[in-house]
């Protein structure tokens, strides 16, 4: 029978001011693109789901931003204190269709968190492509440039490498070919035009998407996307969709 | 041994422990973390005769100690619950109770009898606050409540429950009206109907704008319910509203409710209901109460 | 700077934050904390004609995100409340609303004639839910508040806040009652009706049974009400239920309140009402909101 | 203008399983049977009252039980943490009206807290009898020892000192003479024998009552007590009575 895990926390570092990176003791392994589901702690009721950036053995390993209440009362816990935790949830990214040319992990914002493990599984030879609004907020660099044949960063405002939006990064290096699939996650308008992007060019990929969830299970259906005119469960059937199935358009 | 057991309208449940509609699916996700024999009922997800979509997403909000929902009946269908749950369901040495939310009487009476007897008890939502039509405009007038319970109850040929919607000014019109259309329990509270705004945005957070209102903040409303309905009524009380341990089920129980449902619970972790039954054991054990049912409506009221 | 000021039925309150009744006294220990004159208005302990001694204690229980309370109106009675305690607070420069709560409705014109022009508003509570005699009966029934209403009104010299009770299948039909009667302005919600019991010794934590359920827990059925009801009249609304924080002020204003009372704050840290103030303002500020009436009714509903 | 503090635990002892002994920094000078009102942390709405055990230059101690949730999550601080604390609140004993005999202090359970600073006050001829349910519960016996020219314990079970109650131990202490006065805290019964014993003796006596409450300053009108056929605030009006002026038949 699944259960909730007890977890330990054996790492915990301040990114920047407002993201902290997370390591548990975890007893089950992982996918990547799966989620946990955790309890924040007193006075927050809901379960909040962060992506899995990283796992192994015993550990795993996740990044998050201070949102609101239940991110702000999160990061109040300390090394050695535990956390109730579900999990591993939700169905990951697909990393046989990565096709025989470059895989792109493409994120924006928290969207960049559940790519580092895929990265990872996807071998030697992809490329990511990680957005930020402006030098003070990259992180992660040196981990994607050892994952990746390649890391191209982006700012909002110029102060760090390519200045401008993900979106128009890809398309660029897709214009260059050999890009075998794209597997992207960020904000909505963002996922919207990754989407169109690939399909006008041909390119196998997946979204992973967000929802406000409950029980992060599947029972509650509150987590719901369209997906070909239907309403989908992200946490059951995704986080990670085929973006030929996902509807933006309502 | 502690005796747990708790009869629902003639239905023996093996101990007083349900999951409330809308918070547990058809069960098969939380049958993975425990086995659904050890509840006394599991009520599945409202179904209407059709599939339906429900409302856009966002769907829920947290509210403080509660949540709301907007889920507005998503559900396959009564043919879908037929062919694909009810048989999962049956696997289990449990009973089981069916919430039906069709948009009219005749829907209703429909879904009653095409369930026939193949589920234990049939609940009837009269107090969904999220969809436009039947839902809680059926549980908030005590005549149509009434009309309603009367058809309906003519269709069912397993013991019916009429779920009350806690928005209304007098609790126990609807109730009493429910009980002498023939309803052969009573279960109480829905949700409340609540509100919650994002001050950044200036958006309500829900797609649907108003939602259901659950969870704990709502406990202290559902226990005054359930007491005025056992101080009116005769018939058996299913309470929920913000059940999280089981010394809120003995709250419940202690106001005057037969069994009780853990719902937004379900949500937080998987495991509730089963909590909530193994820590009313604690509790009895505890007082050395023999019979679970000796807690029914015991308050010692002023 | 911030223009704060706000206009509820011609009077116009510096800013919008005012003081539940009931949770602030007649002022007195609060102004020890703060000078009052920083408020926009301050909203006393409900009025009787006669002293009244209220419920029996114990009349406070706490639950998750919430307070029930039984206190019953005990007050000074009028006579007491001229002579002693609007002197002191004509001290400050602030408005002074009186609530009224009387059991019968010529109980109420009388307060209403006695207070005359001596106070800035008077709130009319037909939503008390802690006594047998007027109080929430006055306003659950839409011609009984209308009634009530129309007759106080005419015996008021000041504009004539009526208050609502949330304990109501439709709050807009008790809101457009009160409105056609004359009211100037509405305030929602007071407190719900809940229960709690002490499962050791099985007997309701508070002696009175029942009481109202207020704070945090409260606040999203309140500000459902409060954009029900902005949406159905044209009256100025003074929102409440639950605001701890000014982004809870903001919410309600959002909704479409005019203004926001604080009421279960003042319960837990008497400088509640003034750092939701100050909060507002930070808020207001931060987003170069000029004027904070600009806040009113304007949610983006989907 | 009056404000609350953050105050912080300068030292915490567990004094019995269920029972700690706080000492937090505390900028103000309180007087005996004066009570604080404390903020116990997210996911308590109300402040609980607690007595002020002793107080003396920027400190204040208090000793608590864990009862519920509010004491539940009261306990769990830690030396170094802050506390919102109101207070000094309400009106405390009047040492003036001790007589010239021995005034006698009288507590059960949490009754005996308030006692400690009292009976400095009260000065060496002060005698105290306080009353436990078995010796593993006592506390604080060396220090109404050193405060007391005499420190009668009492235990339901006769584990230790005298069996029975502390009223019983009252009426033969009174009977030998030269009590002056007493003050009293601890549940209802108690205090209603006590009213009667002491009435019955005309020997001076106040009553320091407890209610559910609220605000603790006196502005919600929820901490009565009936008084002469009134109600009068606890928090406000007391904690500390003249037993003559109060009502328990009811
Ligand atoms: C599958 C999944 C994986 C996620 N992984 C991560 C991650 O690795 N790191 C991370 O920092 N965040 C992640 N998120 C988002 C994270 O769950 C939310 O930021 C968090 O729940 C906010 O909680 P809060 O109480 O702090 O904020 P709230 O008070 O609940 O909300 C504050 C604001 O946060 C935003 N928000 C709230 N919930 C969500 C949500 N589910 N999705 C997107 N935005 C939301 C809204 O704009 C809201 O106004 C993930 C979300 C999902 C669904
Ligand atoms: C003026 C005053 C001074 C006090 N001083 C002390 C003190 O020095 N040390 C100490 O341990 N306690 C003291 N108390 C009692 C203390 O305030 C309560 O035990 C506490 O509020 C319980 O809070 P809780 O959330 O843990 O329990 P809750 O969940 O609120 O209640 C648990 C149980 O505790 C009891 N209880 C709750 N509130 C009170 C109350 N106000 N008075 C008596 N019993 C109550 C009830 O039996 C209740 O069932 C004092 C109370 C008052 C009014
Ligand atoms: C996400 C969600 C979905 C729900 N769906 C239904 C439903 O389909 N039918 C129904 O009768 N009640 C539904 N409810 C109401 C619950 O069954 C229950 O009456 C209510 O939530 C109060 O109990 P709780 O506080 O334990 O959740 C739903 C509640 C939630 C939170
Ligand atoms: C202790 C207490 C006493 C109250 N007394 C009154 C009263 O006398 N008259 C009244 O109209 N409302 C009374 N109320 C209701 C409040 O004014 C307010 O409507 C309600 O508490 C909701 O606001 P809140 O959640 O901010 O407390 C009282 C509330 C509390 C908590
Ligand atoms: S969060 Fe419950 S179904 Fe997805
Ligand atoms: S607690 Fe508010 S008046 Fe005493």
């Amino acid at each position: 029978m699944k259960k909730p895990h007890i977890c330990e926390i054996l790492d915990k570092q301040e990114l920047t001011e407002n993201t902290f990176d997370m390591v548990v003791s975890f007893p089950q392994s992982a996918l990547p693109g799966q989620f946990i589901h955790v309890l924040c702690g007193e006075g927050v009721l809901l379960r909040r789901p962060m992506s899995i950036c990283d796992a192994g053995r015993g550990w795993l390993r996740f990044i998050f931003d201070v949102r609101g209440e239940g991110t702000k009362r999160l990061a109040q816990h300390k090394i050695g204190d535990s956390l109730d935790i579900l999990g591993p949830l939700g169905t990951g990214f697909n990393i046989e269709k990565k096709g025989e040319d470059t895989p792109i992990v493409l994120g924006g914002g928290i969207g960049i968190f559940p790519l580092l493990m895929l990265a990872k599984s996807l071998g030697k030879n992809t490329e990511a492509i990680l957005g930020f609004r402006t030098k003070s907020l990259i992180i992660m660099e040196d981990e994607f440039n050892e994952a990746c044949a390649h890391t191209h960063i982006t700012t909002d405002d110029g102060s760090y490498g390519i200045c401008g939006l993900v979106t128009d990064c890809l398309t660029n290096r897709i214009s260059k070919g050999d890009v075998s699939s794209v597997y992207a996650c960020g904000p909505m308008p963002m996922m919207k035009a990754v989407k169109k992007i690939t399909e006008a060019s041909g390119i196998y990929c997946e979204l992973s998407l967000e929802q406000r969830m409950g029980c992060g299970i599947g029972a509650c259906a509150v987590c719901v996307c369209k997906s070909n005119g239907e309403y989908l469960k992200v946490c059951q059937n995704g986080p990670v969709f085929d973006a030929r199935e996902v509807d933006f358009d309502d | 041994m502690t005796d747990l057991s708790v009869n629902i309208a003639g239905v023996k449940l093996k101990n007083p422990i349900i999951t409330a509609s809308g918070t547990f699916g058809n069960g098969r996700e939380i049958s993975e973390y425990y086995d659904l024999s050890q509840l006394g009922a599991v009520c599945v997800k409202a179904i209407t005769l059709k599939p339906r979509q429900g409302n856009p997403p966002p769907r829920i909000a947290e509210t403080p100690s509660g949540i709301l929902n907007s889920v507005g009946l998503q559900n396959g269908g009564i043919d879908y619950f037929l062919k694909y749950e009810l048989p999962n369901l049956k696997r289990y040495d449990t009973k089981v109770i069916a919430n039906i939310s069709g948009s009219t009487v005749e829907e209703n009476c429909e879904l009653a009898r095409r369930l026939g007897r193949d589920v234990d008890l049939i609940e009837l939502n009269i107090s969904c606050p999220n969809v436009k039509q039947g839902g809680v405009s059926f549980g908030t007038d005590p005549k149509i409540a009434a009309e309603i319970t009367a058809r309906v109850k003519e269709s069912c040929a397993v013991p019916l429950i009429v779920k009350l919607s806690p928005n209304v000014t007098d609790i126990t019109e609807i109730a009493k009206a429910a009980e002498n259309a023939g309803a052969d329990a009573l279960s109480l509270i829905n949700t409340l109907l609540g509100m919650k705004i994002d001050v950044n945005t200036r958006r309500p957070v829900l797609a649907n704008n108003t939602g259901g209102l659950s969870g704990p903040a709502v406990k202290p409303v559902a226990v005054r319910m359930v007491w005025q309905v056992f101080l009116c009524t005769r018939l058996p009380i299913i309470g929920m509203g913000g059940i999280m341990t089981g010394e809120d089920a003995a709250e419940f129980m202690i106001a005057g409710a037969s069994a009780v449902a853990v719902g937004t619970a379900n949500l937080v972790t998987p495991t509730a209901a089963l909590n909530v039954k193994n820590e009313l054991v604690g509790y009895l054990e505890k007082r050395g109460i023999k019979n679970v049912s000796e807690l029914i409506g015991s308050v010692l009221a002023y």
